[in-house]
């Protein structure tokens, strides 16, 4: 019994971390544009491929070279090219909607037809079969009586805690960080202190996307089944995850998507598995009934 | 001249708010311009800094000329960045979720110049010792007074060496906004040049060296800031009889 | 018995005590002012006023009832209504609705009946209605009743914002800065409105005001307030000359 | 001459797969008929015309997908829709619309009861339980099993029920010591089976999807599990292998066909298919292309079309009815009064090549 | 006079399509796509309260949906069906014909009460958390039927095409069809009714500044229940006919998907626009089915002009390509939604001479 519960936390430590990684790109973006930006557990998937059409290309190479050389270059051509996908979404579909001063729901359906069609274009054009992603890290399972941890699962909770300082450090202590929160306060404002406002929100999305093909490249590590829709549902869960946190907070989405990935995983464990969603959705809910700005949100005071 | 402005008509959409008006700074002046509610005095000010749409007004007809060159193409950003013209803009805008001294740092964020950047963050405090007491707190929870001191401050860390203040007295007590005026007049005593909206047109034309007054987007009245008060029309339609 | 009795009213934010211990007695019909420097507390004792924060300590009675717990709406409708410090009115509707919602607090239908368009619907729709044509028309705003708000020029916003409150027919009319950001022939013609208003409804009327002339040429009696203490009251001139005012306060005009 | 049939699946939505093999399968036969001059009806060759429509594996499209092509196509006969959560509803709306229509995959009772003009291949889950859990008996010896089932999928919950209750009926109550579900497009399994594991069953019986049973069963491995998995015919899929690797090697399931080992026509589907399209064909595939024919038999059986569609319909639906035996790549089968197939189902296990091996055949 | 030409229009236009389809001039493919039309319209313009006219960003309508048509088809299916979990009929089943409309509005009924949850919570909780609320309220509703067995869980639930025969038995009318037109019209003429009203226009208020609404009168808690409730429960009553309309429900049927075509098509139509979210709704289903024929058209032309290898067939697989690339151009050009917050009387004012939108 100990022991499996101790298991479980495992388990949702690795879980979390997955909700976390994805919830930290979302919450970027939202933190500059209050822009809930839906297709961005689709630019998770897409991030998901791209690894593994690197990671096949280079396997398919003359010279075999050992899994952690291949590893190591994928990472970061996988970060940079998911990169540039998220920033042509904010050039191309985006941008000119704020520019016309539209309505930032009208902004965030833009972002939801996206991510539509990253999913079935994907789907159109490599066909329904699902995608198998190689195995990189040659896998050791570390067991200690019932317990079992394997090396993957370590490396995947490290990345996301790694992630998450790195990215709070860019927005509480860098310049930019600074210029980031700016503008999701007072957009008007932020040109007349210098700041070169679309580059910023360019910087923003570079950084949310790319992190969101890590975390694509790692889920594809640890679930090697990829198919055009695996980022929906988690992309959903993930954006509430960073809204109960507080949405536009770092440590929000950090913690909040641990927290689901322990809600989820905790509740299969102590209650009959098909009370999971009941259960776990009214205990999100809940918390927000109670902190009606997540975790870390600050109330905003309306002063009158 | 440090600014001209050339007969400038300009567009929100497709209502005209300015009908080609001209006017000139000189550097080291204090300038105000005076005029009714909805007169394009917030509109004229945009205008200079190149506010970007969808907020900014557009540009018809007419230029706009600093130190001699021409500032129409230029972005927004760099007119602070490049041209060194700050505004304080209208209703504050301050950026409620930083504290107090991360405002001031952000003011910074095109300069290089770091030990001038330390000079600017000593004569800011120095100018509003408010600001320096209060410069851990959330910038939101400020009173009104002390939000449109950190709205002044912001422009000055700009590094600017021309700013234009729009209505930087509105809701502030009148001790606080005598401080506040006695502190720009010591700033353009450092060779500050000013350019200053006002609804109270008493005060502004005491405070100022010229006056221009804007009637629905057009300029009816010119001179020194005596002479306006001076004039009959003005004191009729402006200083309240 | 005093329209409005406020007893050693205090509100403290966190840890900052944004008003403290302040009591006023409101009897009738008086047009009297609250001043203090920024951040004394003024917008806070009209929240509080107003229901829309509760106090931390302290009681307020209006016309011998508890104001306890009661929520702002339920307020209004005992007869308090108010202006802000910057302008709140519902600038994608026109002059005309935004009088008209105000009127909830006596719409005498319900839900069916909007849906069934009952005689009750229509009559009191109609009642509506030309309460608000009546109020614009005293105000001289009539022929902006179809514009919105939004569009008309800042001092014509002041004013439609003081003829939404009127508009519920309050015995206590609360104003907050409704000079600021007026220039100075708007300012005298707000100063004939409110002095109008003053003779013509026989309410009371409280406000808080940075522009001096305003306060003084209306205010019968002053407030001073500084970290949400009480430090003076009076009459203007007494106000005028009380040190400790012009210390906090007025400040010297030379510049 | 042509001889218009529908197709009803899912080329969208949620198992998109699905609906490609289907397609896939038709094409293919419709491709050999054509060529061979078209489809012999009482002296008239007729050229063969499949009309595919998606129905996004959502009901409501499906409903709308079968009218539009009763009503706008007016086809002779309608193949599919694949899963229940579909083929219910459009069965409904071919049997209201007398429309002969035959579902290759869907294993829901609901789909056909009580329905004379609707028909599927598949056999039914009443059947596949029990197959699976005496299988489990006799080759592991079981006494304990755990189950572990998509609570949203009414295919893997209905088999999931059927195999608890069978299995616990033949072992005592309490036999199967853990029945945990999860919801389909869930990819970490971890909690539920940690709580199978501490339960220490003799093996787990998993009904669900390929893709699933692949995540499932790694990260079993992941946890330490040794013992063996068994499974039911939603694992037959070419992916499965390529998808799942060494950790499906070893293990069993129950099916409609065994693709390794296959002979004759089985073989020759297979191979082709494989050879036009790349990858093996999934069970649907095949009975897809089983279905397709039985409805062309029927066509011929009629003995001549009149070129009436409503008439020409209720021909074809007494003759499918009227079907003595017909010999499909997925083993012989003739329609019960339900319109149900009464057909064997075999138990193949994954061999270390990663071919479906057949090991045992179990008939009603 | 002027006043009764829109009722009265809506009235023929009801009976033609009725009698046409009883005639089978207009064959049932068209009948079910007019049928999907109403309940989208009924969903999109019931939404339109909560997200266009109050303002929120509610992503649960779906929930609500299941919530009615589960709640309509039980009843119904135990009233005039012998069913094997429900047993024999309680009712003649020649009392279907007069009591489904009553079932229909029961099963609303319902939905309003479910729509509390995320009314209550909305007092304190706002913009995106309150979106939150409602996507979890949706799946916490899902997850709930699929664990109720007696009503098929997973399995869906079915039967509700013998309530339609029974009815159909009585007077050989396409009762479903009728029934859809009917609260389709209802739903929008009530809904006019509702934002015109200055009751409804407390909503209004809440949206554009809620502190100002509740200082001025506006009781904001009790029009915010209003709304949702009353959002909800159209939402309800769109279920009970969808399930009438398939004869089969599924639980998957009402999830977070079904929730985001009510957004699209609400923000398509404009915040705060009646006609928009019909308009959009019409639309929006005409486009999903239109593409079943345009798409094979698209195919051969392509193929003719060799645009595409013969080896490739553009397939269905493209439409939820095309569909939301359509909305995304859509929404490029017109970036408040095709109507804005105006009506079409504003757009087209002879209309007023027929119907003014107050
Ligand atoms: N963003 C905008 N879009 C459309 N019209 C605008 C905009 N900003 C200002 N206007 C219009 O332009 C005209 C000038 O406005 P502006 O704010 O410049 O006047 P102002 O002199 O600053 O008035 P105030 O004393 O109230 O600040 C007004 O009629 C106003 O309605
Ligand atoms: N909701 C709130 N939460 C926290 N602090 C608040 C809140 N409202 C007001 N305060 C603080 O209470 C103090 C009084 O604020 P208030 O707005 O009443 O000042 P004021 O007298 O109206 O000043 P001004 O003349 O600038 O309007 C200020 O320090 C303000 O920061
Ligand atoms: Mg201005
Ligand atoms: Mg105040």
């Amino acid at each position: 019994m100990l022991a499996s519960i101790i298991q479980n936390l495992f388990n949702a430590f690795q879980w979390g971390s997955f909700y976390s990684l994805i919830a930290l790109g979302y919450t970027l973006v939202y933190g500059v544009l209050r822009l809930i930006n839906f297709a961005h557990g689709d630019i998770f998937m897409v991030g998901a491929y791209i690894a593994f059409f690197i990671a096949t290309a280079i396997l398919g190479l003359a010279v075999s070279l050992p899994g952690w050389v291949v590893l190591a270059m994928v990472i970061p051509l996988t970060m940079i090219l998911t990169a540039f996908v998220g920033v042509s979404l904010e050039r191309i579909a985006y941008r000119p909607l704020r520019r016309k001063g539209a309505h930032r729901l009208y902004v965030v359906i833009t972002a939801l037809m996206c991510g539509l069609v990253l999913e079935n274009g994907n789907l159109a054009l490599l066909g329904a079969s699902r995608k198998s992603f190689p195995e990189l890290v040659d896998k050791v399972v570390y067991t200690v009586g019932d317990l079992s941890m394997t090396n993957l699962k370590i490396g995947v909770v490290f990345s996301a805690i790694l992630v998450f300082i790195f990215l709070h450090f860019i927005v509480t202590k860098t310049k930019i960080g600074m210029a980031m929160r700016a503008i999701s306060y007072d957009k008007f404002a932020v040109p007349l202190m210098g700041i070169p406002i679309d580059t910023v929100i360019v910087f923003t999305f570079i950084l949310g996307s790319s992190f969101a093909g890590l975390a694509g490249l790692l889920f594809a590590l640890s679930y090697p089944i990829l198919d055009p829709y695996m980022g929906a549902m988690i992309g959903w869960k993930a954006f509430i995850a960073a809204v109960v946190g507080g949405i536009g907070d770092i440590r929000g989405a950090f913690l909040g998507g641990f927290l689901l990935g322990f809600v989820e995983i905790l509740v299969v464990a102590v209650f009959p598995s098909t009370y999971r969603d009941l259960i776990a959705f009214a205990i999100l809910m809940t918390i927000l009934c109670i902190k009606p700005t997540g975790m870390f949100g600050v109330a905003g005071t309306t002063k009158i | 001249m440090l600014l001209e402005v050339k007969n400038l008509y300009v567009k929100y959409g497709n209502i005209e708010a300015l009908h080609g008006i001209s006017f000139t700074v000189a550097k080291g002046e204090i300038v105000t311009l005076i005029g009714a509610n909805g007169a394009g005095k917030t509109t004229t000010l945009h205008t200079i800094t190149r506010v970007p749409p969808p907020e900014g007004p557009k540009i018809t007809q007419g230029d706009i000329l600093y130190e001699g060159k021409s500032i129409i193409g230029t972005e927004a950003h760099k007119v602070v960045q490049d041209l060194k013209i700050a505004l304080s803009p209208e209703g504050r805008h301050i950026f409620g979720n930083l504290t107090v001294e991360e405002n001031l740092q952000l003011a910074t964020y095109a300069r290089k110049d770091n030990d001038q950047i330390q000079v600017d963050f000593k004569r800011v405090y120095d100018l509003f010792p408010r600001l320096f007491e209060r410069r851990k707190q959330r910038s939101e929870s400020l009173s009104g007074g002390e939000q449109q001191m950190l709205s002044v401050g912001r422009s000055l860390m700009t590094g600017a060496n021309f700013i234009m203040l729009d209505e930087p007295s509105m809701g502030l007590a009148p001790l606080l906004m005598y401080d506040m005026f006695r502190a720009l007049k010591e700033l353009n005593s450092q060779g500050m040049t000013l350019l200053l909206i006002e609804q109270n047109a008493r005060i502004a034309l005491q405070f100022a060296h010229r006056g221009y007054v804007l009637d629905t987007g057009a300029i009816v009245a010119s001179g020194n800031a005596r002479e306006l008060m001076n004039n009959p029309d003005v004191k009729k339609a402006y200083l309240g009889g | 018995m005093s329209l409005l009795q406020i007893q050693n009213m205090t509100k403290t934010f966190g840890g900052l005590c944004a008003v403290s211990d302040f009591s006023i007695a409101i009897e009738g019909n008086e047009l009297m002012a609250l001043i203090g420097p920024n951040g004394a507390g003024k917008t806070t004792v009209f929240n509080l006023v107003s229901g829309f924060y509760s106090p931390t300590e302290g009681s307020l009675v209006l016309k011998g009832k508890s104001l306890a717990g009661l929520k702002p709406h339920q307020v209004t409708a005992m007869g308090i209504a108010r202006t802000f410090q910057n302008i709140r009115l519902w600038h994608d509707m026109t002059v005309l609705e935004n009088i008209q919602i105000s009127q909830h607090y006596n719409l005498g239908y319900n839900l069916v009946d909007a849906f069934l368009r009952t005689r009750r619907y229509m009559g009191n729709e109609k009642r509506i209605a030309d309460r608000g044509y009546e109020i614009l028309e005293a105000l001289d705003l009539r022929q902006f009743a179809e514009e919105k708000p939004k569009n008309l020029p800042y001092g014509l916003q002041r004013r439609v914002e003081i003829a939404r409150a009127l508009s519920i027919n309050p015995s206590l009319l609360l104003l907050d800065e409704p000079a600021a950001g007026l220039n100075s022939s708007d300012v005298n013609d707000l100063i004939k409105l409110i002095g109008w208003i003053h003779d013509e409804f026989k309410i009371a009327i409280w406000m808080i005001e940075h522009q001096m002339d305003v306060v003084m040429s209306l205010c019968s009696w002053i407030k001073v307030v500084d970290f949400g203490v009480t430090i003076a009251e009076g009459t203007p001139e007494q106000i005028q000359n009380n040190p400790d005012v012009i210390k906090a306060y007025l400040g010297d005009e030379n510049i | 001459e042509t001889l218009k049939i529908g197709f009803n699946i899912p080329l969208t939505g949620d198992i998109p797969k699905v609906g490609e093999e289907s397609k896939f399968a038709a094409e293919m036969l419709k491709e050999d008929i054509n060529a061979a001059g078209g489809l012999e009806v009482g002296g008239t060759k007729y050229q063969l015309e499949f009309i595919y429509e998606d129905n996004e594996s959502k009901a409501e499209s499906a409903v709308s997908a079968a009218l539009k092509l009763i009503e706008r196509d007016s086809v002779l006969a309608i193949v599919g829709p694949n899963s229940s959560k579909q083929a219910v509803p459009a069965g409904q709306v071919c049997d209201d619309n007398q429309t002969p229509m035959i579902s290759p995959w869907s294993t829901n009772p609901d789909t056909t009861k009580d329905r004379p003009w609707v028909f599927r291949a598949a056999f039914l889950d009443p059947f596949q339980g029990p197959v699976a859990v005496d299988f489990a008996m006799e080759q592991f010896g079981a006494k304990k099993a755990a189950v572990l089932y998509a609570l949203d999928n009414d295919y893997s919950k209905g088999l999931a029920e059927i195999f608890r209750d069978d299995f616990n009926a033949k072992n005592g109550a309490g036999a199967v010591v853990g029945f945990e579900s999860y919801s389909s497009k869930d990819q970490d399994f971890s909690a539920q089976l940690t709580t199978i594991l501490a339960a220490k069953p003799d093996f787990i019986f998993l009904p669900n999807n390929y893709n699933e049973v692949a995540l499932i069963i790694k990260q079993a491995h992941d946890l330490g599990w040794k013992n063996p998995f068994m499974g039911a015919d939603a694992w037959g899929n070419s992916e499965l292998m390529a998808l799942c690797g060494d950790n499906c090697k070893g293990q069993y399931f129950s099916t409609h066909y065994a693709a390794a080992g296959a002979s004759g026509e089985t073989k020759v589907f297979i191979d082709r298919y494989k050879e036009k399209y790349g990858y093996e064909p999934a069970d649907v595939a095949a009975l897809t292309w089983d279905a397709t024919n039985l409805v062309l038999k029927a066509v011929q059986n009629t003995g001549g079309l009149t070129g009436k569609t409503r008439a020409d319909r209720k021909a074809i639906r007494d003759a499918m009815a009227a079907i003595p035996e017909f010999p499909g790549i997925t083993g012989n089968m003739k329609f019960d009064a339900e319109g149900d197939p009464i057909k064997c189902a075999v138990v193949v296990k994954i061999s270390e090549q990663g071919e479906f091996v057949f090991t045992k055949s179990v008939c009603p | 006079m002027r006043k009764l030409t829109v009722p009265t229009l809506l009235l023929a236009i009801t009976g033609v399509i009725v009698f046409m389809s009883h005639q089978e001039y207009i064959d049932l493919y068209i009948q079910s796509v007019i049928m999907f039309m109403g309940v989208n319209i009924i969903l999109s313009s019931s939404f339109n309260i909560v997200n266009g006219y109050m303002g929120e960003f509610a992503c649960g309508h779906a929930g609500f949906m299941a919530v009615g048509a589960y709640v309509t088809s039980v009843i119904n299916v135990m009233l005039f069906t012998d069913d094997k979990v429900f047993g024999a009929a309680l009712l003649p089943p020649e009392m279907a014909v007069y009591l489904f409309p009553f079932t229909l509005l029961i099963g609303g009924a319902a939905a309003a009460v479910a729509g509390v949850l995320v009314a209550i919570p909305s007092f304190k909780t706002r913009d995106d958390y309150l979106a939150i609320i409602t996507i979890a309220a949706n799946f916490i509703i899902i997850s709930t039927i699929i664990n109720i067995d007696k009503i098929g869980g997973a399995r869906g639930f079915m039967g509700m095409k013998k309530v339609l025969f029974a009815m159909g038995d009585s007077y050989d009318i396409p009762w479903i069809l009728l029934w859809v037109i009917v609260f389709t019209f209802g739903t929008v003429f009530i809904i006019r009714r509702y934002v015109t009203s200055t009751y409804g226009k407390g909503i209004i208020a809440i949206k554009q500044d809620e502190v100002a609404a509740e200082i001025m009168s506006v009781n904001t808690n009790k029009m915010k229940l209003v709304a949702f409730m009353l959002s909800s429960g159209l939402a309800g009553i769109a279920g009970g006919l969808f399930a009438h309309i398939l004869g089969y429900i599924n639980p998957n049927s009402f999830g977070i998907l079904k929730s985001t075509e009510c957004l699209v098509m609400v923000y398509l139509g404009g915040m705060g626009s009646l006609s928009g979210s019909v308009i959009s709704a019409i639309l929006f289903t005409l486009l999903l089915e239109s593409l079943r024929f345009i798409i094979p058209w698209m195919n051969t032309a392509m193929h003719y002009m060799h645009l595409l290898p013969d080896s490739y067939e553009l397939s269905q697989v493209w439409k939820w390509v095309i569909i939301p690339l359509i909305l995304i151009l859509l929404m490029q050009f017109r970036p408040e939604g095709i109507m804005g917050n105006r009506e079409l009387s504003d757009i087209f004012p002879k209309l007023k001479k027929f119907y003014s939108f107050k």
